[in-house]
């Protein structure tokens, strides 16, 4: 390669001068060797001493650190996990004891949820075969299987009380008033998706406790009015134990294989598809509507049918 | 008094959860009533000095001109947030380690579980099966509830309290919540986790579950107590009970609204005012049908060949 | 309102949370090492068991080997050993220089290999390169230009150098021969090695396979490998994993040793300097029965099928074994690990492995015994009645289409009758010939239906006695003390009590007495009662029967204590039952459901005659029940023989019968019918035959699965929360908390075991406190059980389990093992094993009773069985067992041991019950089915003088103590007489029998050592005539011929001809020198014992 | 075989520090006298102390019943039965031996063999004691067929067939038993009992009554005198060092 590359000045000569050029050029190359590669090296190690301006460093952070009003904002408003929030709040509003941080936690636990949940389901099979068998070999053989299901299941249970302090914080700061009326709404329907979430998810390990209150939760279902085999005008309409809305969420008239997989399919794919979107709504009109409601300052009741009109 | 059937039933591992979650409760509703107290004196304050009330910045915590009115989120809010999910983890995996989720026997629909209960956040619903049917206890009442919820915004007119604790300017939207939430929701729950025992009968705590326990009970229907036979009959004289409850109640509760909460009252459409006063009387109507099952032994009010309530 | 002062800076902006931070930060790693540590250690709780183990067991296996050295040295030392090692010496020496020699020159060959190797692979690698160019080219010329290349190539030399020096050209064809050479010369070399070590190799291995014979435990070398074994081995889960059966067991995780090649007990597995063994100890040890595990092989059944547990868990003791709240399949408690069995087991009767299997082998015999199963249903239990029903049924069925098929041939020919034509005529009759055809089958079917219900009928047994004939049999005034509560009249009976009040006795025993039989009995003349006595004791009836009470009592527990059996029984009634317990008053008819009298009998002209041969209901046809339900066999006792016994019987009573309170409200109509109700109530009809109700079902709850009930179906009643806390046992009769084997709770017993063992122990425990009428309390009786009893049917009910495993692990053969299975149930059934010994170390009842325990007496108990299946010939056993007086003339006498006071009694077996046994006993011996039996060869004249010469010889003299049938002989007999071999033995098994009695029948009066091992040959041990001279045969075999064609004239010759001999030999004088040649003899041969 | 036996009794003797194997066993002899040879605790020969005494037989002793023997023509001579063998209320073949007290302490197995003679239908002597493992020659010196019967309770039961002029059967018991009848099948009258014991401390009554027991440790000691049909009788005893003592019994007829 290099008898044939190199010879691009002379013309096709006898075999000596070829080879005279070819020393002259190693000889060369290996010269630049000795100067250049202290250089480089110095200007790397240069380079690294300040690695955020490195390239793969600002192709991550789009904004410097430094404690400017600029960048803080710029810190929250690039970032796709922060900008839920905006760059400032009201001052007060960094106060735990007025947010009580339910809406963050429960968010958090939702996470937590969502990993534990998708480590599980490598383990699980909803089958009735299976199912309890399953729930075993996570606790005996999986390692750390025991504390992820564990935490999956506490994490459930922990998100259900963050929920309703949530709930309950809202309530009593008024923030559901206007104009965040709709978003009180996107958050019921929050709460009912989370205690249905948990639901779904009490039958799978298939053991007597999921076994017997989901029986308990679903018979209700066969007195649902019109719909219910066992509720008001059920009969009139033609309500058999075989065609009611019972049989629908179940999938058969018993708590059964059908009624597994329904439950494993809405515990892992539906009911989180559409909290998901709900949530993003509840979140994205946060913003929307104002930020969060407080604190506000106190108003009174001079001013209460004042700004009404 | 029988310490280790309390300690049985306080340390089943799902019961867990509801006893962390009382005086959770305890703790966040102390944390909301001094809030409301500081607000509510401050604004008892500004009231009796309006030039005051000009210049003041209007909320309970201390505040000196120059201070900034907003904060940066990054790093003033996330900060707390970051803390407060370190802390979550904290004790989601501490929890996790110490106590494993229950696993019970692997599920058999011929031997039924005594007592067989729901998960516990169910439990409110599944102890108004005492009190009414299914139908009502386990379809209608939850809808009601979630509906009940929703409209909240749309029927609360008060325009104080909006972003900030307090108790005097929202004396009835915040009671009737609370007596919502925590006496017919928490309370519910708590008894049916902690106090119905097997056939789900009545254990104090501390009291044995004694599974062969045997109660004589026997209800009545509110028609035969007035003598009432025939089925049509009772029918009519049920619809007349419900009607009448309504319709007094409705009358009771918008002399009492008008008299004690004009303001609102004058506020509120007439739509408004309906839907506010049937859900008021809705929620009035449980603990009154407790009070008639557990005082006077009555089944049902109404008795139809459809329903009954 | 702030009360504080403002500060001057904005604390929500300068309030630092580095504390915070680092406080979290700090716990959240600390939760972090924890949650880590909690997965490595505390949730692998195994890690440290093997920890430990290694620690221990390499301890122990030093230990071991020490003294595993200690006993190979001794080995070592032994002659033949030495012998051995010499042996090897040698051909170790003689092998050696040629062995050399061959291996200098292989090593020379290998590396002349190697030199032309590398060469000749080099070449080849070229020519196959050229080969393949060649095959592939296209042109005509290449392919010719190319082969030339290749012929040159080859042409072509190059040179090897060799490892010597020297260097050799080769063309390539030459390399390659020169190649190919060599490696034949190694190859040549290597098989000549191979030849030369052979004996080496062969010496080598005798030693090694002689030390691993000669010791009991491991060698050293073993041992070593075990040490290195356990040394190198890193923590991890052992499991047995079986996944057709979903058998997922980890136990031996920390059961480390459990199948250990050494026997480890939790001493030798204790530390030094620590007293007693610790739970690593305990749970190192090796399985008790490593026996068992060799039929069970735990890769196939794992532990938990048979042990319970939760084989998959690991995390800790209690979860592994299963005992927490939720785990449904406990572990066994050690005194109750037989349950196991159970799983696969049900189907058998008696299972025996080592020391494992008498519990649960106890627990399923008292289920039959104590009569569980006449108010339990337990499949495989009692199936008799099941299965009569169901033959009665399709009789009904088939009686049915028989009508049918008449009715519709009749009608079919009517039509033909009237047909229009021929050929419609012929078509229609053809079709009523078919349908009077299928009558015959039916009528086929019915027939051999009858004959199975024959059998059925007669395999039926109930354990108490028939209740219609007590009109006949008691003391009237007896009954009602007997019903207050048996076990006051008879301590050991097993009628239970049944806690009846004062009104419940009167009205039962009124309606018993009332419907029983009044039919007239003989008379019979009194016996000699001290002649009963004798023949009480030593014909067999204590096998079953015992007699005498507490300390004094004798006797078996299979049937009644007779002690007090005078006060209640009648004389006439008595002799009837010793003389055949079978004989019934009247038969009974399933089909019609009544006592079927002489009036019956009369209607049809027919002589009122009933039994085996004669069991067709007069009025139908159908089959009779013409037995007493009663496993009692017959002792083929004259009349006489029966009236002494009966005699002697009735004077065993503590008071006199008339000493009962008069009962004569027994008589009242009007008590009959609470009377009825109440036995009803009670089941009674579960054990006895009572009038009216031979139909009655079970009235207990099934128990097959007991076991696997949950436990929220075990009705503890007002003591569930007791059982669950523990606390004072509910049992407070002290005579009931006797019998809880392990002495009254004194913790939780909230579990299967606890429930079991209280409700044995005393039944209406659960009764207890609770408010309840007169037939809402329970009925369960007292089974007044020994704790030994309660804890082995406890087990069997712990056991009682619907089984996950697949059906292939139901121990349900198909082959000969079902042979055994099913024998085992008539084996127990009729308590052969009182008598007879079935397997070595069984104890029976007769051998354990102070009579037997003289010298004298103990040649008089009946035979062992232990080879029975190889000793007869099983068409002869069948005769036997159905007639073993193997006469119908002669039958007060046993057919085959005539010298025995002990009778083998005639069971009546069934055709059915008969072939069972014959079969097992082939089966248990390990002997095809069928038999065909060995052609004895016909003996010359000569060889008849040779045998008979060992036959009557001085130094065996066989007739001495055999039977020949002349009664002034027999009387001092105690063997057979060798005329029955030829139809009862198996000529192979008798010639075993000669050479080595003690090991066929362990303590035979036969002695052993009559043969020797000469050249291969077995040979008389005594002296021989010379005619015996050259005689290359066996001798045993001959003798054997002999035998079995022993005709009786040739018998009595011998018989005579011998007692000539004796006075002769008497008479000699030089008796004393034979003897002291004999003696110096000894000193010769005695090195060979 | 033989030679491996004597090399192992050869390693064992070495293994003994202390040996006086002076024991010269006469188990026929009624008196056996076999002084103490022990390995685990040495017995001073010099405190050795002795009991001797006699068995007396209380009431008129039953004559023996003569046997009939006519039923095997090879048996000669007279033969009387031997259950109870009393001559002027001195009671004969009374097995006397420490039951008790002797501790944990072990004796080596004498290495002569005691002799059991068959002779005249009958068994010679009647009544013997061995120890542990120690060889028995049986002999049989009739002309016709005897078979060796022990019907034992806790050692091995075997049961061989010896024609006249057979070599003689060595055989040895493990296990301790005392009264361990040995019969011939053949000949129902023949019997006799064997007594196995651990401790060389035995002895049987002769024809006057007497036995005597030397070598005894001082000690407290339970000394059984069994007879065949009468049972055992226990004493208690206490020897001090050279102690002599004379220890009777004395058994009533039933």
């Amino acid at each position: 390669m290099l008898e044939e590359n190199g010879n691009g000045t002379g013309k096709n000569g006898k075999e000596v001068g070829l080879l005279e050029r070819v020393k002259a050029g190693v000889k060369e190359d290996v010269q630049s060797l000795k100067t250049d590669l202290p250089a480089k090296a110095k200007e790397q190690v240069e380079g690294l001493k300040d690695p955020t301006k490195t390239q793969v460093y600002t192709s991550i952070f789009r904004h410097k650190h430094d404690d400017t009003p600029r960048n803080r904002a710029l810190g929250v408003l690039s970032n796709v996990f922060l900008h839920l929030h905006p760059a400032k709040i009201n001052r007060d509003a960094v106060r735990y004891s007025f947010t009580w941080g339910m809406g963050g936690i429960t968010f958090f636990l939702f996470l937590i949820l969502t990993y534990t949940g998708v480590l599980l389901m490598f383990y699980y099979h909803p089958t009735k075969v299976q199912a309890f068998r399953d729930v075993l070999y996570l606790e005996h053989d999986v390692p750390f299987g025991k504390i992820l299901r564990n935490m999956h299941r506490w994490a459930a249970h922990l998100m259900i009380i963050a929920v309703w302090l949530h709930m309950f914080r809202v309530f009593l700061t008024g923030s559901y008033k206007k104009p965040r009326e709709f978003n009180w709404n996107v958050g019921v329907i929050l709460l009912v998706l989370t205690l249905l979430l948990s639901f779904t998810g009490y039958l799978l390990p298939d053991d007597q406790l999921g076994f017997w209150a989901v029986t308990v939760g679903t018979n209700m279902a066969r007195a649902t009015p019109l719909l219910g085999h066992e509720g008001p005008f059920g009969k009139m309409l033609g309500m058999t134990p075989y065609n009611d809305v019972r049989f629908g969420l179940l999938g058969g008239s018993i708590v059964d294989a059908n009624a597994l997989l329904r439950s494993y399919i809405w515990h892992c794919i539906g009911i989180p598809l559409v909290a998901i979107t709900f949530m993003a709504v509840h979140f994205w009109r946060v913003r929307k509507d104002g930020g969060i409601s407080g604190p506000a300052p106190v108003m009174l009741e001079s001013e209460a049918d004042k700004r009404r009109t | 008094m029988d310490w280790r059937q309390l300690w049985e039933i306080v340390s089943a591992p799902d019961n867990v959860p509801i006893v962390g979650m009382i005086p959770l409760l305890v703790f966040y509703i102390y944390l909301a009533w001094k809030q409301a107290r500081a607000n509510d004196e401050l604004v008892a304050e500004l009231e009796t000095n309006p030039a005051l009330a000009k210049t003041h910045h209007r909320k309970s915590w201390p505040f000196r001109p120059g201070w900034q009115k907003e904060v940066h989120v990054w790093p003033f809010l996330l900060r707390i947030e970051f803390l407060a999910a370190i802390i979550v983890t904290i004790i989601l995996m501490v929890w996790s380690i110490t106590l494993s989720a229950p696993l019970e026997e692997p599920s058999n629909p011929n031997l039924t579980m005594n007592p067989a209960k729901a998960p516990w956040y169910f439990l409110g619903l599944q102890e108004m099966l005492v009190y009414f049917d299914p139908w009502i206890a386990g379809v209608v009442m939850p809808t009601l509830i979630i509906i009940g919820l929703m409209v909240i915004p749309y029927i609360d007119t008060n325009p104080l309290g909006s972003g900030y604790y307090t108790w005097k300017q929202r004396k009835f939207a915040i009671g009737t919540f609370l007596f919502g939430f925590i006496v017919l929701w928490v309370a519910m729950i708590i008894i049916g986790t902690f106090i119905r025992g097997p056939g789900w009968q009545w254990f104090w705590p501390g009291q044995t579950w004694d599974h062969n326990r045997l109660i004589y009970e026997v209800n009545r229907d509110l028609p035969d107590l007035f003598g009432i036979t025939s089925n049509l009959a009772k029918g009519i004289f049920g619809a007349i009970v419900v009607g009448g409850f309504y319709l007094i109640g409705g009358f009771v509760v918008h002399a009492l609204f008008r008299r004690y909460n004009p303001k609102d009252y004058r506020r509120m459409s007439l739509l408004q005012y309906s839907i506010m006063i049937f859900f008021l009387l809705t929620m009035v109507a449980l603990p009154a049908k407790m009070l008639l099952r557990l005082a006077l032994n009555i089944k049902y009010v109404w008795i139809t060949p459809w329903f009954n309530v | 309102m702030p009360e504080k002062p403002i500060p001057e800076d904005d604390p929500i902006v300068s309030k630092s949370y580095a504390l915070h931070y680092l406080v979290a930060m700090v716990l959240l790693l600390g939760t972090l090492f924890w949650a880590l540590s909690d997965e490595y250690w505390i949730q692998r709780p195994w890690k440290g068991y093997q920890q430990e183990w290694k620690h221990r067991y390499v301890a122990f296996l030093k230990s071991a080997k020490s003294e595993s050295a200690k006993s190979e040295k001794e080995i070592e030392q032994n002659p033949e050993y030495q012998q051995l090692l010499q042996n090897y010496q040698q051909a170790y020496d003689s092998a050696r220089p040629r062995r050399d020699a061959i291996q200098i020159q292989l090593n020379n060959l290998n590396a002349e290999i190697l030199a032309v190797q590398s060469v000749f692979t080099d070449r080849r690698a070229y020519v196959n390169a050229l080969n393949y160019k060649i095959e592939t080219d296209s042109s005509a010329s290449g392919k010719e230009s190319k082969q030339k290349e290749l012929e040159k190539y080859k042409q072509k030399t190059a040179t090897v150098k060799y490892p010597d020096g020297h260097k050799q050209d080769y063309t390539y064809d030459q390399l390659e021969a020169a190649y190919n050479h060599l490696r034949d010369q190694r190859t040549q070399l290597s098989a000549e090695l191979g030849d030369i070590l052979k004996p080496v190799a062969d010496a080598n291995t005798k030693m090694a396979t002689y030390i691993s014979e000669h010791m009991v435990d491991l060698t050293p070398a073993q041992i070593d490998g075990l040490r290195k074994k356990t040394e190198d081995w890193d923590p991890k889960i052992v499991q047995i994993n079986v996944a057709d059966a979903n058998i997922v067991d980890r136990c031996e995780s920390c059961h480390m040793g459990a199948r250990e090649p050494l026997k480890l007990t939790a001493v030798a597995l204790t530390p030094k300097g620590q007293k007693k063994p610790d739970e690593y100890a305990q749970a190192f040890v090796s399985h008790p029965e490593p026996g068992l595990l060799r039929v069970h092989d735990p890769d196939k059944f794992g532990c938990s099928p048979c042990h319970q547990g939760n084989g998959r868990a690991t995390t800790s003791i209690e979860k592994a074994h299963g005992n927490y709240e939720h785990w449904l399949w406990p572990l066994f408690p050690k005194e109750n690990a037989e349950a196991g069995c159970q799983t696969c087991h049900s189907a058998d009767m008696f299972l025996a492995s080592g020391e494992v299997g008498a519990t649960i082998s106890e627990g399923k015999d008292l289920f039959r015994q104590k009569g569980c199963m006449g108010c339990h249903r337990y499949e495989g239990y009692d199936k008799e009645p099941e299965d009569l029903n169901s033959i009665s049924q399709q009789i009904k069925q088939l009686e049915q289409e028989r009508a049918q098929n008449i009715k519709q041939a009749g009608y079919l020919m009517k039509q033909a009758d009237a047909a229009a034509t021929n050929e419609e005529a012929n078509r229609l009759n053809e079709k009523a010939i078919a349908l009077r055809v299928a009558n015959s089958k039916v009528d086929a079917r019915v027939q051999q239906l009858d004959f199975q219900s024959h059998s059925l009928m007669q395999d039926m047994k109930k354990v108490g006695p028939n209740l219609k004939d007590i009109r006949l049999k008691l003391n009237r005034d007896w009954i009602p003390v007997w019903l207050k509560k048996p076990t006051d009249f008879r301590p050991t009976t097993k009628m239970p009590n049944f806690r009846l009040n004062a009104r419940q006795i009167q009205a039962i025993s009124a309606f018993i007495w009332q419907s029983a039989l009044t039919d007239p009995l003989p008379r019979q003349k009194p016996g000699n009662a001290e002649h009963g006595q004798e023949l009480f004791e030593t014909r067999g009836c204590l096998a079953c029967h015992s007699i005498g009470e507490g300390d004094q009592m004798q006797g078996g527990a299979f049937a009644a204590n007779l002690t007090r059996v005078g006060e209640k029984d009648n004389y006439d009634y008595l002799v009837r039952w010793v003389h055949n317990a079978r004989e019934r008053t009247r038969p009974y008819c399933p089909y019609e459901k009544k006592d079927i009298g002489p009036e019956d009998y009369a209607k049809k002209g027919l002589p009122y005659v009933f039994d085996l041969a004669h069991s067709q209901c007069p009025n139908d046809g159908h089959e009779l029940q013409v037995q007493n339900m009663t496993v009692m066999p017959s002792l083929r006792l004259t009349v006489s023989d029966a009236q002494d016994i009966a005699s002697y019987l009735i004077t065993q009573k503590k008071q006199e019968p008339s000493a009962y309170p008069d009962a004569s409200y027994m008589e009242d109509p009007a008590l009959k019918e609470e009377g009825r109700k109440w036995v009803r109530h009670f089941g009674c009809a579960g054990c006895h035959e009572i009038a009216g109700f031979e139909d009655e079902g079970r009235i207990g709850t099934e128990l097959t699965a007991e076991g696997s009930k949950p436990i929220e179906r075990l009705d503890f009643a007002l003591f569930t929360e007791p059982a669950q806390r523990g606390g004072k046992d509910p049992i407070a009769v002290q005579e009931d908390l006797q019998r809880l084997p392990d002495g009254p709770a004194t913790g939780p017993w909230y579990d299967h075991k606890g429930f079991f063992e209280h409700k044995l122990a005393e039944p209406n425990v659960y009764d207890k406190g609770k408010i309840k009428s007169e037939t809402e309390v329970l009925r369960m009786p007292n089974p007044h059980l020994t704790n030994q009893e309660i804890r082995s049917l406890t087990t069997f009910l712990l056991g009682s389990q619907e089984s996950s495993l697949p059906a292939s692990y139901q121990y349900r053969p198909a082959d000969t093992r079902r042979d055994i299975q099913e024998g085992w149930w008539v084996v127990k059934k009729y308590n052969c094993m009182g008598c007879h010994q079935f397997i070595p170390g069984q104890p029976t009842t007769l051998m354990g009773m102070a009579r037997y325990q003289d010298p004298d007496w103990k040649e008089q108990l009946p035979p062992k069985l232990l080879t029975e299946g190889a000793r007869v010939d099983p068409e002869w056993l069948q005769r036997f067992l159905a007639n073993p007086a193997l006469s119908t003339t002669d039958t007060d006498r046993n057919g085959v041991r005539s010298y025995l006071k002990v009778r083998m009694p005639t069971f009546s077996f069934s055709d059915n019950e008969l072939r069972k046994l014959v079969r097992f006993f082939q089966a248990m011996s390990q002997q095809p089915m069928p038999y065909i039996p060995e052609q004895v060869p016909t003996l010359s004249a000569k060889e008849i003088d040779m045998a008979r010469s060992l036959f009557s010889s001085n130094a065996a003299p066989c007739l001495k103590c055999h039977a020949t049938g002349d009664p002034q002989h027999d009387k001092n007999a105690t063997a057979p007489n060798f005329l029955l071999a030829k139809e009862r033995l198996k000529p192979d098994w008798v010639e075993r029998w000669i050479v080595e009695p003690q090991a066929i029948s362990p303590g035979t009066s036969m002695p052993s050592g009559l043969f020797r091992q000469e050249n291969g040959h077995w040979v008389f041990a005594g002296p021989t005539p010379a005619s015996f001279q050259g005689y290359g045969q066996d001798h045993t075999k001959l003798l054997v011929d002999y035998i079995f064609q022993l005709t009786p004239e040739e018998q009595r010759r011998v018989s005579a001809a011998m007692g000539k001999n004796r006075a002769t030999s008497q008479l000699r004088p030089e008796a004393g020198n034979e003897k002291r040649a004999g003696r110096s003899g000894a000193i010769h041969t005695g090195g060979t014992h | 075989m033989l030679g491996f036996i004597a090399l192992i009794c050869l390693a064992l003797l070495a293994a003994c520090s202390k040996k006086e194997n002076t024991n010269e066993s006469q188990g026929t002899s009624p008196t056996a006298e076999n002084p103490p040879t022990q390995t685990s605790q040495p017995i001073d020969s010099s405190t050795a102390a002795t009991v001797s005494g006699t068995v007396t037989y209380g009431g008129t002793a039953p004559k023996n019943a003569k046997i009939d023997m006519s039923q095997d023509p090879g048996c000669k001579g007279d033969n009387m039965a031997e259950t109870i063998v009393a001559k002027d209320g001195k009671l004969a073949n009374v097995f006397v031996y420490v039951k008790d007290g002797i501790g944990n302490r072990t004796f080596d197995t004498p290495k002569d063999s005691v002799t059991i003679e068959q002779k005249g239908c009958q068994y010679h002597p009647h009544v013997l004691g061995v120890m542990v493992g120690q060889n028995i020659e049986i002999r049989n010196d009739d002309p016709t067929t005897h078979n060796i019967h022990p019907t034992p309770k806790d050692n091995r039961e075997w049961n061989e067939s010896q024609p006249p002029k057979a070599p003689a059967l060595e055989k040895t018991f493990t296990r301790e038993e005392i009264m361990l009848p040995i019969k011939c099948n053949q000949h129902p009258w023949m019997r006799m009992y064997l007594n196995v014991v651990k401790t060389p401390f035995f002895a049987i009554t002769g024809a006057d009554g007497k036995y005597e027991i030397k070598g005894l440790p001082p000690g407290d000691y339970t000394l059984a005198f069994v007879q065949e049909k009468l049972g055992e009788q226990d004493q208690k005893i206490t020897l001090a060092a050279k102690d002599s003592k004379t220890v009777d019994a004395g058994f009533k007829a039933q």
